[in-house]
């Protein structure tokens, strides 16, 4: 009897499992639904690059059966950058934590996106630091509890959907674990996105944001994400009153510009044919 | 020589035994003994296996590391089968019923007790299972005075839970007790 | 899992956590918790939703199509 | 009964109560394993005492905020392990040039990159000493027990201070992470030591770079003194300036201020060295394993010394030729694969053999192995 | 006889004019500009801040008579930030160029907007890294030149105030050394705001980007200036064809949010008032 | 009339030149003076070889695309200054224990910080050695002319591919950016190494970090093999460990892959060392105004050898202990307050005397300067 | 600046860097350079509009005002 | 002892006198004489007062920093006060004569000559007062030929402007020629 689904023996090392994520960490409902949305486009796995900084969520290349790179913190993006422009052939996937990718990653998340080099970020949201114990990071909501947040965190939050919108991706949505299917199309469309893709997945942790705050256990989290959010075409019929206080999810941003690899290699192109 | 004690708390993350290792150790220090507490990790500073060391001496304790443990706490297979093999042969091995440990010729004493569901059933929380646990290790080690260690607990404990867990350490010393 | 007829429902007990998410959003509330890991009550009322799979995070439930079901 | 004072105390801990002892207001920082407690209790510490805590968005802006609160007048410390202590080091050779008292904590773990992360080691030491670009002077010290971390921390602040110059507190994560007993001093037993400031007086004349001192006086912005700071070398009024002489007055103070005062600055001591077959130097979580086997050797008669190191640099030249020069063999105990030994080589190879007793594979040396090298080496 | 106004006299370290700018380049004018806004409001010098990275742009501390600090490149924010938190009573600036603000520097930005903390930035943006030589920086416009882009930029540039704004600055407003007295009042709306505030400031700088791109002498990249840009309140009132290819410049952002050292004094007085 | 490869060239665009005849098809980095000319002149040649150039956001994404790129397969180069070397540390330490094949050329200038950014020193020799946290292996060349900087480029390469290692190349702003004379060598004079990569067959089996092998295989992404690279202590198949013997086995390969190598890495050129009252240590620009002194102290009848460092690290030890045998003095001349001085001392300072003849005021060591101090030592 | 009146045009030769800027922008055409620095042709018809001190980059021309004008 | 010159040219940044050094050690490769080319910055890279140095000589060169120049040449004033010191006893000033020198007693040889008024008056562009300037040095040291000078010119300028460079380079040369 096999151990686990076709997916996952096609596209994981199935050696290499069962991760380490902690019991009901969302972590591994994104892992899956990026492995599912690989496997839907069809993608050629030797030519799927996945690159991660270093976090919990970054732990996932290692577990998925594709060229993998576990890079240091924050940095993936920057790696990623290399790896594509040396090869655009690839397909370069970056899996990153809130804290690995708007906290010390913030300034390559942004440049990627200005770039608009073409590489699908996935940010695995969980709104605190898992790896090192539970430290508020640029996702705690403001007051909330982390460890090195005792009396409730003073800090604002950025909109790392808003962020990337700022700074020039062209493809841009939010899903949680809960709507995994939702999240799992996400993924495809931004890896269909001949450009910087950002898709921000809000995932769970119980043991240290759900502890700390008091959110229950996993599955209570995953209730809460499905009464917390709204999706944007839903909340574009609400009235205000209605959508305040909820996080938005669905499509922000899907749109075509010129892309930085593709840029490059006019340059060149003008001068190989040339020879 | 010195009179030197090395404890070894082991089981799974969230089962408390760091915090049961802190306690015996402050006990210890109350006892005006020497103590090292001191905990390792996995590969990451996030939840997992779960081991809590403890060393208690009347001299002055240089290397806080355990080598070869004199008592051992086993709570789950997994810590049992890798911390065994470090357990002196005139040591203790303190296992929790529920977990399978080999049948083999061994020199150590063994004392397998139902730890967790002593902590279940008889205080009502599996919560307290490690304060439970240090009940067992005073009642089969007298490594520190019983006054010193419920002071210990009663110190670090949420308040509100004191008699919960005076409680606790009550049944710890029973299960000994009774134990043949 | 488009025909829905030719899957079965799967766990693998070495791989479940224990978390609990499957057995919160099963429909028909089939599945519980036995020593911490999963456990199906009642196969035959599977419905292969497939919802337990698509929100586990331990790959440690699933659909597996019948290798002779054709 | 044990007094009142005695606690069980975990070596990041015991830093953090050092540090506010010594006066810290403030901690700027980024979490990294194994010295996350330290920022943990600063933020739970700090703000009842009026302090401040910020998380910064990386290590490099730790070190830069930690800086920019010292020149806002407030002692400042950050705490870090290996790869953030990679990051800090550009602006840590800035606090280094531009004279900013502060106190870097590295907890040290396994490398090199990621490594083990949770692992101890001891092999940033270098790195300390050579981690930025630049000649510049260095003050490095390291605990090896949890009183130790206490009082070294106040050391650390008070050398900052009066030395206007950032030092580096090398924990490694044996004594980060374990809890031992720890005698906290009264606060009137522990002396202090607040950076010299320019009065009123001076405000039209005040160079914040005073040649003529060893140490310039400290202003605080806003305090009315205006003046002006750089990374670029630099006049007397802190102005930059392109200017042989004027680099060469600025540095020739700069590593002065250290050289100058090796005696208050360098710390040690010593077991058993006054008749030695073998002196073992170490320090940190490792000397205690040395100290282990020395004292057992010691029973069993044999002339093993120690010479436990607390100030890792400046360099303990002198006393370490000394030493040298009444022993035969000196061996280096480090847990990585030859830091320190290097520069007891220079020092000592000179008139005795030196050796290395080093280890990097992520878990102590054991007394055991301590006590085979001995038998070995004797 | 005096030899500057009494602006200058006022609000400059005298013994270090002039300045080492090149002829014609446009710093000086943003450097006065802060001068006038400062003066204006009459905030006491004692209490001002002044803080850098590492640039052209960023030597202009140096000259001005105020607490002065010149960084390491890119980290001026991280400096100020440590600065503002310790002593709030002062009044915090941070000059940068578009290479120090928002390439090496550009996660100090969005987070110090993020923030939301007390600090008015001041970015000097000339599209090149002068400092260096002439470098093409995040603000290159794509397919200008520069020493690193010989064959044209293929990059795309940031727009430094969506960035801003997307960040969550509560003021960000844009402006040129053309239109200096409306720059000044902008830096002056910056300066009143409790909270960040990011001011771009277009400047010129005719030995590298000037002369690489042969956008003529100094005052004609003045003028250009003129002709190439709207104001936004303008702009509203024009069909789309006439504001194509302009740069917008006005504010874009004017809010009221809660400011971190604010907050984070709510908690240390929760304690010291309980004292 | 000199022959047509004759050419009057920059120390930078030597660099440039010769990464490109080894083979360079990727440069990813950020400017800062003096290193500036080699991202530019990258910029403009490397489209016209169908390679690549990024500038990307700052130093430390820098160094990571560099990585990622020389991952992709191409031969990577990046190259900045002290500051921007600072920076890079933390990448460095993953490029040393991922073992990916790089050069890093830092040209250095006055430190510490900002310090004399036009300015040319010496002063980052030591954190090339020790910049990065934890124990590591380190390869590093320095020129001292045009031609050498063009030919040890081609070597750093050779050696990163060879080794799969990062490679520093240290120049300073002497040789980046003075003009002279180079004769290019025909291609077919040169020798180049490209690293060995696993065949077809080994597709199921291959190990990235495969520890029968001195140096591993290193596959591209995208050929195939889909192996995981991590920073994190690894087993062969370059998958995570935490366990003691698999890091020591994985750090013994990657130190002895250097140690073992030693006579093909360590390069240095002697010149009238037969016979000596006096050796002079030195290395890149500065080696050149002690070539000018002992030319003219030979010419003057007196007994003055030049040892020319080619190779900083690892360190030249077996040939500078058995010179330091020979000879009663040996004077180390260096751009900086003591750097490679220490290790010179430790080595040689047991057989002679050794000493220094530092500057770090941002003006180059002076012939006369030179002149001086051997009247003084002889 | 308010009153015009009292105020005068001051240039300082030494700090002008003769980027011709304020020549550019004068309103009435009196500025010049004269071997590289600001010269003013015709001061009587200086309308004190400040246009050129406002854009100098270099603060070496100005309106100053009278110390005895009032 | 060997054939070696040292020459410094100075004055202010635009005016080009970097590539006027490079085309001379240029030269002197063409003559098969070693050559080095240095300059040095001011705090930063960008712009300001600006200064190349060229070294000459028939055997090799080690030190490529002039230590105490045989020729400078001076076209500011500030240049001129910064680097007269270094100038030899027996060496050559060569100095612009919008410039103005102390008129102290001096061993030097000094030759001051409209050079940038040549370049804006006779040959037309102001541009060309460095190429103007290797004239006269060429002339006033014959350090190399004016064939391998001319070369060197030719290469390096822009295309198009061939003529008007070989028309400096002989006011140059005239210059030194009228110059009593
Ligand atoms: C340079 C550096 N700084 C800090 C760390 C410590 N560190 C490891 S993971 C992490 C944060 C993880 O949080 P996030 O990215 O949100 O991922 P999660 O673990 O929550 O999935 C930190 C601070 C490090 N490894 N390297
Ligand atoms: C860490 C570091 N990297 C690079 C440099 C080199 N550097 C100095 S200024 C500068 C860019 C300047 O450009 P910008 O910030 O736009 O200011 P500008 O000079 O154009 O005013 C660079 C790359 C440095 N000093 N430090
Ligand atoms: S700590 Fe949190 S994020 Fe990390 S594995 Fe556990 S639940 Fe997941
Ligand atoms: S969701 Fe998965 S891991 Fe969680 S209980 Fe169900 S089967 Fe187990
Ligand atoms: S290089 Fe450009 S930015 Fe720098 S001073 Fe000159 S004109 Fe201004
Ligand atoms: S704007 Fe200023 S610097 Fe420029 S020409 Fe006029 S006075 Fe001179």
């Amino acid at each position: 009897m096999a151990v686990a689904s076709k997916l996952i023996e096609n596209n994981f090392r199935m050696n290499r499992l069962p991760h380490i994520w902690c019991p009901g960490c969302g972590h591994g409902i994104i892992m899956r639904g990026i492995a599912e949305a690989i496997e839907n486009l069809g993608y050629d796995k030797q030519k799927v690059c996945i690159i991660s900084g270093i976090g919990c969520s970054s732990r996932a290349p290692g577990y998925m059966d594709f060229n993998t790179l576990h890079t240091t913190h924050g940095r993936a993006l920057a790696f990623a950058t290399g790896v594509k422009l040396a090869n655009p052939e690839l397909k370069v996937i970056v899996i990153s934590g809130d804290g690995d990718a708007t906290a010390i990653g913030g300034n390559h998340l942004i440049h990627a996106a200005r770039r608009n080099i073409d590489i699908t970020t996935i940010i695995f949201n969980n709104n605190i630091y898992g790896m090192t114990g539970g430290q508020y990071s640029p996702t705690t909501p403001h007051g909330e509890l982390g460890t090195t947040a005792p009396y409730g965190n003073v800090d604002n939050v950025f909109d790392i959907c808003r962020l990337a919108e700022g700074a020039g991706a062209t493809y841009v949505a939010r899903g949680t674990v809960y709507h995994a299917k939702q999240l799992e199309k996400n993924i495809e469309n931004a890896l269909e996105n001949k450009g910087f893709s950002v898709v921000e997945g809000i995932s769970i942790c119980p043991t240290y944001y759900g502890r700390k705050n008091r959110k229950g256990n996993a599955a209570e989290m995953m209730i809460n994400l499905k009464d917390t959010t709204l999706d944007k075409k839903v909340a574009a019929k609400l009235p205000p009153e209605k959508t305040e206080g909820k996080l938005i999810i669905g499509e922000f941003v899907n749109k075509i510009q010129p892309e930085f690899c593709e840029e490059y290699h006019k340059v060149v192109d003008k001068f190989t044919k040339e020879d | 020589m010195a009179n030197r004690t090395e404890i070894r708390l082991t089981g799974s993350g969230g089962q408390g035994l760091i915090l049961a290792g802190i306690i015996l150790a402050e006990a210890a220090l109350l006892d005006d003994l020497n103590a090292i507490q001191s905990q390792s990790y996995g590969p990451e500073a996030r939840g997992g296996a779960s081991k809590a060391e403890v060393i208690i001496s009347d001299e002055e304790i240089f290397y806080p590391k355990i080598q070869n443990s004199d008592v051992l706490l086993c709570l789950t297979r997994e810590s049992y089968c890798k911390y065994i093999p470090d357990l002196k042969d005139d040591g203790i091995l303190i296992i929790d019923s529920d977990v399978d440990f080999d049948n083999i010729e061994t020199s150590y004493k063994i004392i397998q007790i139902p730890v967790i569901e002593t902590a279940t059933h008889e205080v009502g929380k599996s919560m307290v299972a490690n304060i439970v646990a240090l009940g067992v290790i005073q009642q089969a080690t007298t490594v520190v005075t019983k006054e010193s260690l419920e002071q210990a607990v009663l110190k670090r404990v949420p308040p509100g839970t004191q008699e919960l867990n005076r409680l606790a350490l009550q049944e710890g010393y029973k299960l000994v007790s009774n134990h043949t | 899992m488009s025909d829905k007829k030719n899957v079965s429902l799967k766990t693998n007990r070495a791989w479940c956590k224990g978390c609990g998410i499957c057995v919160a959003f099963c429909p028909v509330k089939i599945l519980e918790l036995k020593k911490d890991k999963i456990h199906v009550t009642d196969i035959e009322k599977c419905i292969k939703c497939g919802l337990c799979e698509l929100r586990c995070p331990d790959f440690a439930i699933y659909l597996e199509e019948e290798e002779n079901a054709q | 009964m044990p007094s009142k004072n005695v606690k069980l105390m975990q070596g990041n801990e015991a830093c953090v109560e050092g540090a506010l002892a010594a006066g810290m207001k403030f901690f700027a920082g980024y979490p990294i394993t194994p010295s996350t407690e330290i920022a943990e209790i600063s933020a739970q510490r700090l703000p009842r005492v009026g302090g401040k805590f910020i998380q910064m968005e990386d290590e490099i802006a730790g070190m830069a905020a930690t800086i920019g609160g010292s020149l806002a007048g407030l002692k400042s410390m950050t705490a870090t392990s290996g790869p953030g202590f990679s990051l800090k080091q550009e602006n840590i050779g800035y606090a280094m040039l531009t004279e900013i008292p502060c106190v870097i904590v590295d907890v040290q773990r396994g490398g090199p990159s990621t490594g083990l992360p949770t692992a101890p080691s001891q092999s940033d030491v270098m790195q300390a000493k050579w981690g930025t670009h630049g000649d510049h002077p260095v003050i490095a010290l390291t605990p090896s027990s949890i009183r130790e971390t206490y009082d070294l921390t106040i050391q650390a602040f008070n050398f900052a201070e009066k030395y206007r110059t950032p030092v580096f507190l090398m924990l490694d994560e044996i004594i980060g992470h374990m809890r031992e007993k720890i005698e906290i001093p009264d606060p009137s037993e522990i002396e202090i030591f607040d950076r010299v400031t320019p009065d009123e007086s001076e405000k039209e004349s005040y160079k914040a770079y005073d040649n003529n001192l060893e140490v310039p006086k400290m202003a605080a912005f806003g305090e009315g003194f205006r003046f002006h700071v750089t990374g670029l070398m630099h006049d007397e009024f802190g102005f930059p300036k392109n200017d042989t002489t004027v680099t060469e007055v600025l540095m020739s103070r700069i590593m002065g201020k250290i050289e100058n005062n090796l005696d208050d600055i360098i710390l040690y001591d010593e077991y058993y060295t006054e008749d030695m077959d073998l002196l073992i130097l170490s320090y940190g979580g490792t000397v205690r394993s040395v100290l282990s086997a020395a004292r057992e050797a010691q029973r069993a008669g044999k002339k093993v010394g120690v010479f436990k190191v607390k100030t890792l640099w400046p360099f303990p030249e002198k006393r370490i030729t000394e030493l040298s020069k009444t022993v035969n063999k000196i061996l280096v105990a480090e847990m990585n694969l030859g830091q320190y030994f290097y520069e007891v080589d220079r020092v000592a190879g000179k008139n005795c053999e030196v050796s290395l007793l080093g280890k990097a594979n992520g878990e102590p040396i054991t007394p055991t192995e301590v006590r085979n090298k001995i038998e070995e080496v004797l």
